[in-house]
């Protein structure tokens, strides 16, 4: 089959599934689940297949191919409904069904007792088109549209159970928040467009390669627009308060949405469109004091912040899906923050291999929920490895691959994030710092939740899941065991290393197995040290803290305020909450008023009542008395005498 | 010398005075036929007239030119009978029952209607003077009709009293323009007419008779009248009044303004203009609280004096063109209301609003008829209100090309018209949806009603969809002014 | 004879002073028959002026316009008197005041 | 005999005809109007199919007949299509029939009903069939009194007197301005006719002069724009769709209401060029009044129509925007905003009419939880809030972000080149992105999400295929024209493209007294 109609399959498939469950199979709730799983497991299938057909994993260089069907003509403006398919998209392709397949299937066991089963499908396999459109789109405004779809599906299975108020209000905030990068990437796209004429990725980059000034004094504001798309999915700092909220959908959709796959698609966009950022500074007029800033430190700052603010949240989190959901943040700030440091090709490794391990934690958590009755708090567990063996072990793979612990995915895809930051000090200290932070959390999550001896009755009578949802933890462990050695790496650098404009490295997939074990000590020894020993510093610390199963946090008393300051998320909501209050809501309360006082009352109101007392009182004119109609006819017809004539 | 011109005024008065005679020899329950017979020859007439009107073209005059049959003439003769013919339908009905001495009515209506034919032949201010007091000596007994209503004594007395007040106006104006001209002729008036606007002692003599005429059109300042008359008066006289009577005055408007003294008319058009306007904002404004159906139309009437006095204002052929044509629409429509206020006053004793919640139920063909004779009032398309409107609007729109301050006057227009919006509507509101009264018998319409109904809506309905026929007898009317 | 000419000019004041005063009767008088006679006066007034037109203009429509309007006056006072008398019948008064049912 | 004819003939001899119908047969009276607003329908997509395949006339029109009316003044019954106006009447005949269908809770006074709704239809379709100025507007006025009577009659609440007389008189003072307009524009014209095509082409070649055109445009754009709710002229918008009956909600907000912006489309920009040119900074200063102001309204309103309807007013603001750009994309972008706004208003206006048929009550504050015990009507209705928003794959984002890129590039400049229109552009995006989710979000969350107040335990979903029909025909367009913009845009485009150029190819007036021929 030619790849082009493999992709259009891989495509339409889900849409078709989601399609068929909403209209025909509502009530036949087993069909449903298979419909869905079968398109994502063809999807599967079909993306492996791809490879074959155009070699992901031994690309040839800057190649790809287009399927485009034109979607929109008018006057300059063209758009196509295009799939673009080269290594990135096939590497992601296989990324995102494959994890995408290991979810549905542990949904199939994890939401059996929900009576919106059907709807739950439906809405996965929505979510599975949008994703894989956004992967797949060959211009900014398919991207930008399916950018759209996802957050709408995200805002669908974070509201999942809608009769929930915060399951509710978090789906809104979500959507909102997303919205708010949205603006910013639409603004982009339209700037981009305007200065270039079109929104073709090839054509722009073919553009910016020829002509990096073809933007003009607007290319770093461009690139700060397009960027705000990826503060809104992947959660970046300032706009990253909707993700820990997102944790009330149900696990399989904060595993698959909120960890592996749409949050990793800001960072997605970076890479593909990573030649629009990758240009020298300019800025109009107005922002001069700007100058000198390119967009990649923007973006490289606001990950480094995001990775660290995220992590120090995570410290003094007690619920189990919100601490691995900041740990989400963090790592997304991680990538993000290796992009800025213009090597995409690390940003996206630790994409891949995070789907990996994240969308293990985050299922290994839904189990632990699923086996406590919905039970999140990890001060309420304890104990839990010798009821849960399965998805203890599981568990502790993902964290040793989170952790960066070799040979570990983790290790390498963070290695080379901190390697590519290293040229900036501060930031790579940032870096050092956060990766110390993450295992503390992980490691104070693991001695809470799993070791030591159950806080809470509900612990002892916990029994391990089912098969249905222990298998996609054994082989998304797999996963996280072997990530590195796959060849993503080296693929990804073939691919985006010239984009990023600093030639192959060449590293990665030479050499055997243990050159490959290896090769972080290799090629950045300062920072594969440096993070190895902040790991086990984290690990020490966490262990001297919560190693003894201690009933209550000991961290609050010696940190005092700091701690709650981490808690309480640095009051981001509440600030947020506050400039809400005072900006739009206040413009709608004044506009609101307007129109009720000023221009319904005031001037539709006024005028119709002012007219009506004109007429009531010009009336009092028809007294009825004859002699005063005389006295006007006549007063009137001199008064036109008196005019006319005078 | 050709006496004969004035056979269709003949016939009309023959007709009465025969019927005066026949009344003597008619039993008291079949004198309702002759007022049949009057109305079917009025329309016999009509259809003469309408036949003739596409022979327009040389004009005729008579007595020496004081009696004139151009296409202005037969239209207007055409829009008279027309009007004369559907009172006197509804004259028949009213009287049958009111219980009066009928044929007086009939005949009254029948002097007025030839009153009103030869005010359309006025070529001379003898014939002006006394044609048109025709028409109000004969409405000054068609208002007190109703001798045992006080309403109707009051409306009577003050048209009485506020009409001969405009004669006297009307005839010391003549008396002025006769010694500024030394003529009553329009013939040789208009041979003089450059000098003659220059003329101070002409002018006042002729703002005189503006005022004698702007009491026919109830137009400012001579306007006061209107709603207490239409109020109190038995309905087919307001109808009458309303159409005819209004008509009188404004075809001998056309007649001096257009074709006698166009360059007084050129010179006076800001005084036109102000009295279009003051009459179309006052009519409107006072009949917004307006709660009596008939005092509203009076109310109504003035503030579509205004605007038909605009067209007049706009001194163009278009203008006077869109004066004939809004008036034939007129005539059907507010024909139509008076129809349904009539039998309202008589099955349910008063014309208050309040009194038609329901009438959607009880009759649905009045309940239709109001609604669209007021829809039409408005100017809403398909009906005839509308075109008229537009034509209206249009021969003002050609004027401000030339000077802008016409759009002032539009504007005044506009906001008349959107207020009267406001009143007509609250008609129909009433009609449909206020207060329903569920054990409201219906009410029984009589053929002659029927027939006066169906007549009405068929003329509002054809002239706002095919109007073109209509339009174009207008242009033609209109086709020897001198503007 | 130390006669004074008379011209037109003083027969239009004189008709000018009547048409006033017939209209000060019509604004200003309570009753209606003699309201009725300040209406009277003004058409005298026009008459007046016709006639002094006429004979001045050397010109006889005026005269007989003249004719035309007494005429006209005449029947006008039979249906004006007729109707003042009736409504005198039906609400025994003839003033003007008590004849504003018909009003706003 | 055209096609077009038979579109407004057909409702409009329906209504006729219904008044020879006994009232007391409803049911017949029902089947009589849906059959016809159902062969409406049918003929209107069939124009659709046969579009591309019609040869076109003058102006690129197709489908022409014309009938003379009043020679005289140049007036005749020209019909004809091009894809402007193909969309809207497609549009305006789906939800037409979609507006029939959900007559059903109309109980009283069921002959009267139909026959005004017949008529309002017919001048509808009539209004977007006509090529004659004067019938254009004489087509849009017959809607007039049905929107009066029908609000009063069937409306809700006690406001609903106030709301009729109040839209009646905003409409009546748009139309008449826009009439004098009209009339000024016809006799400048010198031309003696009110038919478009002649006057395009007239005026083309022989312009009206620029300081005449910079005169009668305001009185087109402000009359046209009250007609369309144009801020500040909007207030009569949402209380009039508030309390009306569902069906002349669906039928006044999502076609009547496209006449103003249509004839300022198709009328005032060609043939006013110069005007057009003049005025567009005000439009657009104007349009963000509704996107954004009317949009933070909305973010107050309790009632849920008056959100619709305040939301409806803000979508508007992007036609606006769209046309004051004056770019092939940004009209482009208009019209279709224009066509996927309808479908949109008139499927939200229907269901928050099963809502209230249900609840009795439209406060939003009561509400809550509802999509548990109306999943069907609920799902849909999400739908509609996020297709508000402007989510990709419902039409009004297709419309929206052609309007946004179009702006972007408009050579329309304001205060005199101190704002570049993309500020605009950024305004407009803030608006449709966030203002618009802001609300239409606070609304799914306040009617349909969370607890289920125990007053609405009894309410049920609309059952079985009638019920749900006009709901799935109305989201099925917003999803066409969403998933598949060529449908729309690839014939709108030749007449978004007329009149860019006519804007385009005007000068102003040459000055005779400098010009001096050249060798």
């Amino acid at each position: 089959m030619r790849p082009e109609t493999l992709a259009w399959i891989i495509l339409l498939l889900p849409l078709a599934s989601a399609a068929a469950i909403t209209l025909l199979t509502r009530r036949q709730r087993r069909l449903s689940a298979a419909l869905s799983i079968g398109a994502v497991a063809v999807g599967f299938v079909a993306s492996l297949l791809l490879t074959r057909s155009f070699g992901a994993l031994a690309p040839r260089d800057g190649e790809f191919l287009l399927a485009s069907v034109r979607w929109l003509e008018v006057g300059p403006l063209t758009v196509d409904l295009g799939l673009r398919l080269d290594a990135l998209s096939n590497l992601m392709l296989m990324m995102v069904t494959g994890v995408g397949l290991m979810i549905h299937l542990y949904s199939r066991g994890y939401m059996a007792d929900d009576a919106s089963y059907s709807r739950f499908f439906a809405c996965l396999s929505l979510f599975m088109f949008s994703m894989l459109g956004i992967v797949l789109a060959s211009n900014f405004v398919m991207m930008f549209v399916f950018w759209e779809l996802v957050g709408v599906s995200s805002y669908l299975l974070i509201g999942f159970w809608h009769e929930r108020a915060s399951a509710a209000d978090a789906a809104k905030k979500a959507f909102l928040t997303n919205r708010l990068g949205d603006f910013g990437f639409l603004l982009g796209i339209i700037l981009v467009w305007g200065a270039l004429g079109t929104v073709d990725f090839a054509e722009i980059q073919r553009t910016l390669e020829s002509d990096p000034t073809a933007l003009g004094a607007l290319a770093t504001l461009g690139g700060v627009l397009v960027f705000m798309g990826t503060m809104g999915k992947s959660a970046q700092f300032p706009l990253h308060v909707w993700l820990p909220d997102a944790m009330e959908g149900p696990t399989p959709v904060s595993a698959l949405i909120h960890a592996a796959t749409m949050v990793a698609a800001g960072v997605y966009m970076l890479a593909r469109a990573f030649f629009l950022f990758d240009l020298p500074a300019a800025w109009p007029d107005c922002l001069s004091f700007l100058a000198g800033i390119s967009a990649l430190d923007i973006i490289a700052w606001i990950g480094g912040i995001t990775a660290l603010l995220a992590a120090l949240m995570a410290v003094q989190q007690s619920d189990i899906k919100r601490i691995l959901a900041y740990s989400t943040l963090s790592q997304l700030g991680f990538m993000v923050m290796a992009i800025g440091c213009a090597k995409p090709d690390a940003g996206m490794f630790h994409l891949i291999t995070h789907a990996f391990f994240k969308a293990l934690l985050f299922l290994g958590a839904g189990s632990v929920i699923h086996a406590l009755h919905h039970e999140q708090n990890i001060w309420k567990m304890g104990g839990l490895a010798a009821r849960l063996p399965v998805t203890t072990w599981t568990f502790v793979v993902g964290t040793l691959a989170l952790c960066g612990v070799p040979p570990f995915s983790g290790f390498y895809s963070k290695d080379g994030i901190l390697a590519a930051a290293e040229s900036r000090p501060l930031l790579f200290g940032l870096a050092i710092l956060v990766a110390g932070l993450t295992t503390f959390y992980m490691a104070r999550l693991y001695f809470v939740a799993f070791a030591g001896t159950p806080r809470d009755s509900h612990v002892a009578e916990a029994h391990e899941s089912p098969g249905v949802m222990l298998w996609p933890l054994r082989w998304l462990a797999i996963a996280s065991i072997l990530g590195g050695f796959w060849g993503i790496e080296h693929t990804l650098q073939t691919v985006l290393a010239p984009a990023a404009g600093h030639g192959a490295a060449g590293h990665g997939a030479a050499g055997g197995f243990f050159a490959t074990l290896l090769a972080p000590f290799g090629h950045a020894p300062l920072a594969a040290c440096l993070g190895l020993f902040a790991t086990g510093f984290g690990f020490a610390l966490a262990y001297s803290l919560y190693a003894s199963a201690p009933a209550q946090d000991p961290l609050p008393a010696r940190l005092g305020s700091l701690a709650r300051w981490m808690r309480d998320k640095f009051y981001f909501d509440e600030l947020y909450d506050v400039l809400v209050r005072v900006t739009h809501d206040a413009a709608a309360a004044v506009a609101d008023w307007v129109d009720r006082w000023l221009v319904a009352g005031l001037l539709v109101r006024g005028t119709l009542g002012g007219v009506d007392v004109c007429g009531r009182i010009l009336r009092l004119v028809q007294t009825g008395n004859l002699q005063t109609y005389a006295f006007l006819a006549a007063a009137g017809l001199v008064l036109v005498l008196w005019v006319m004539l005078l | 010398m050709n006496a004969s011109l004035l056979g269709p005024e003949l016939v009309i008065v023959g007709l009465g005075l025969a019927l005066l005679l026949l009344d003597l020899m008619v039993p008291p329950e079949r004198r309702r036929w002759l007022g049949c017979v009057a109305a079917a020859t009025v329309f016999a007439l009509c259809t003469y007239f309408i036949a003739q009107s596409g022979r327009t073209g040389e004009v005729q005059t008579a007595f020496g030119g004081m009696y004139v049959l151009d296409g202005l003439a037969v239209y207007f003769k055409a829009l008279f009978l027309l009007a004369g013919g559907v009172v006197l339908l509804l004259a028949v009905d009213w009287t049958d029952h009111a219980g009066h001495a009928v044929t007086e009515y009939f005949v009254l209506i029948l002097f007025a209607l030839a009153g009103m034919m030869l005010c359309a032949s006025a070529h001379d201010f003898a014939t002006l003077y006394v044609s048109l007091e025709l028409v109000t000596v004969t409405f000054y007994v068609l208002t007190s009709y109703q001798r045992d209503h006080v309403a109707s004594l009051e409306a009577g007395v003050k048209y009485l009293i506020l009409g001969a007040l405009s004669s006297a106006f009307l005839v010391y104006g003549i008396a002025l323009c006769y010694g500024a001209a030394g003529t009553m002729s329009f013939t040789e008036l208009a041979s003089q007419s450059p000098a003659l606007a220059g003329s101070k002692l002409f002018q006042l003599g002729m703002l005189l008779v503006l005022g004698g005429l702007a009491f026919k059109v109830a137009l400012f300042p001579f306007q006061v009248w209107a709603p207490d008359v239409y109020e109190g008066s038995p309905a087919p006289t307001t109808a009458f009044l309303a159409v005819g009577s209004k008509a009188a005055g404004l075809v001998l408007m056309v007649r001096l303004f257009g074709s006698v003294l166009p360059d007084l008319t050129l010179k006076w058009e800001p005084l036109l203009m102000v009295i279009s306007g003051v009459s179309i904002l006052y009519g409107s404004l006072c009949a917004i609280p307006q709660r009596s159906l008939k005092r509203l139309m009076g109310y109504s009437s003035i503030a579509n004096g205004g605007l038909l006095m605009m067209g007049l204002a706009a001194a163009s052929k278009a203008g006077s063109a869109a004066i004939l044509f809004y008036l034939a629409g007129y005539l059907f429509t507010v024909v139509c209301a008076f129809v349904v206020a009539s039998v309202v006053v008589q099955r349910l004793g008063t014309d208050d609003l309040t009194a038609l919640a329901g009438l959607h139920r009880r009759s649905p063909m009045l309940a239709a008829s109001l609604t669209l004779s007021m829809v039409s009032l408005a100017g809403v398309p398909p009906l005839a209100g509308f075109f008229g409107k537009f034509v209206l609007i249009r021969a003002l729109v050609e004027q401000g090309a030339s000077f802008p301050g016409w759009y002032v006057l539009i504007a005044v227009a506009l906001a008349g018209v959107v207020i009267s919006f406001s009143y007509y509507f609250r008609v129909i509101k009433a009609i449909y949806w206020s207060g329903e009264t569920a054990e409201a018998p219906p009410l029984v319409l009589s053929p002659l009603v029927q027939a006066a109904l169906v007549l009405c809506l068929a003329g509002m309905l054809a002239l706002g969809i095919l109007p073109s026929f209509v339009w174009e007898a207008a242009v033609a009317a209109v086709a020897g002014l001198r503007l | 004879m130390t006669g004074m000419h008379i011209g037109l000019e003083h027969y239009l004041f004189v008709s000018a002073a009547l048409f006033c005063l017939g209209l000060l009767g019509v604004v200003l008088r309570r009753n209606l028959l003699v309201l009725y006679m300040g209406l009277e006066l003004m058409l005298n007034a026009s008459n007046l002026a016709l006639v002094a037109f006429s004979r001045f203009l050397n010109h006889l429509n005026g005269q007989v316009m003249v004719f035309f309007i007494i005429t006209v006056a005449a029947a006008e006072v039979a249906v004006g008197l007729a109707l003042i008398v009736a409504l005198y019948r039906k609400r025994q008064t003839a003033h003007v005041e008590d004849l504003a049912s018909l009003k706003l | 005999m055209s096609p077009l004819i038979w579109l407004f003939a057909l409702p409009l001899l329906g209504a006729l005809g219904l008044l020879f119908v006994p009232a007391s047969r409803t049911v017949l009276i029902r089947r009589i109007a849906l059959v016809i607003t159902g062969v409406v329908a049918f003929l209107a997509l069939d124009l659709l199919s046969d579009f591309d395949a019609a040869a076109p006339g003058a102006g690129g029109y197709r489908f022409v007949q014309q009938i003379p009316w009043v020679p005289s003044l140049g007036i005749s019954l020209h019909v004809g299509v091009d894809g402007i106006n193909l969309g809207l009447l497609v549009m305006g005949a789906l939800v037409a029939f979609a507006a029939t269908c959900v007559s059903r809770e109309i109980q009283q006074r069921t002959k009267e009903y139909y026959v005004l709704l017949l008529l309002m239809v017919g001048g509808i379709l009539g209004t977007f069939a006509s090529l004659d100025i004067f019938f254009l507007y004489v087509f849009h006025e017959l809607a007039l009194v049905p929107t009066f009577l029908m609000i009063g009659i069937w409306g809700r609440g006690e406001k609903r007197g106030y709301a009729a007389f109040q839209i009646t008189l905003y409409l009546t003072l748009g139309a008449l301005v826009a009439l004098v307009g009209l009339v000024a524009l016809y006799l400048q014209s010198g031309l003696a006719t009110f038919d478009l095509v002649k006057l395009t082409e007239h005026l083309a070649a022989n312009p009206i002069p620029a300081a005449r055109q910079a005169f009668i445009f305001p009185w087109l754009m402000f009359g046209l724009g009250v007609l369309v709710s144009l801020w500040p002229f909007h207030t009569w918008a949402p209380l009039g769709y508030g309390v009306a009956p569902t069906a002349t909600a669906m039928l006044h907000a999502g076609v009547l209401k496209k006449f103003g912006l249509y004839a300022l489309l198709k009328v005032a920009i060609p043939l006013l060029p110069e005007g057009a040119k003049l005025w567009m900074p005000w439009l657009a200063w104007l349009c963000l009044g509704n996107i954004l102001y009317c949009g933070w309204v909305a973010m107050r309103q309790r009632d849920l129509n008056l959100l619709i309807g305040n939301s409806s007013v803000a979508h508007v603001g992007f036609v606006f925007l769209g046309l004051a750009s004056l770019t092939v994309i940004g009209v482009t972008g208009a019209v279709v905003v224009m066509v996927a706004h309808g479908f949109l208003a008139a499927l939200s206006f229907a269901l928050s009419g099963w809502l209230y048929g249900q609840t009795r009550s439209l406060d939003m504050t009561r509400m809550g939880g509802l999509l548990q015990r109306l999943p069907f009507a609920g799902s849909v209705m999400v739908m509609a809030m996020m297709a508000g928003c402007g989510l990709p794959g419902f039409g009004n984002f297709v419309g929206e972000v052609l309007v946004l890129f179009g702006g972007w590039k408009s050579p329309v400049l304001i205060c005199g080149g101190l704002l570049d229109f993309r500020w605009f552009v950024a305004a407009a995006a803030w608006g449709a992105l966030i203002v618009a989710a802001v609300y239409m979000l606070r609304g799914i969350r306040t009617i349909w999400h969370g607890d289920l107040a125990e007053d609405w335990k009894g309410v049920v979903d609309p059952a079985g295929g009638w019920r749900k029909m006009p709901f799935v025909l109305l989201l099925g367009a917003l999803l066409v024209t969403g998933v598949w913009p060529r449908l729309l845009t690839d014939r709108i485009e030749p007449g978004a493209r007329r009149v860019v150029e006519a804007v385009e190819a005007s000068r102003p007036a040459p000055n005779l007294a400098s010009g001096s021929p050249t060798p």
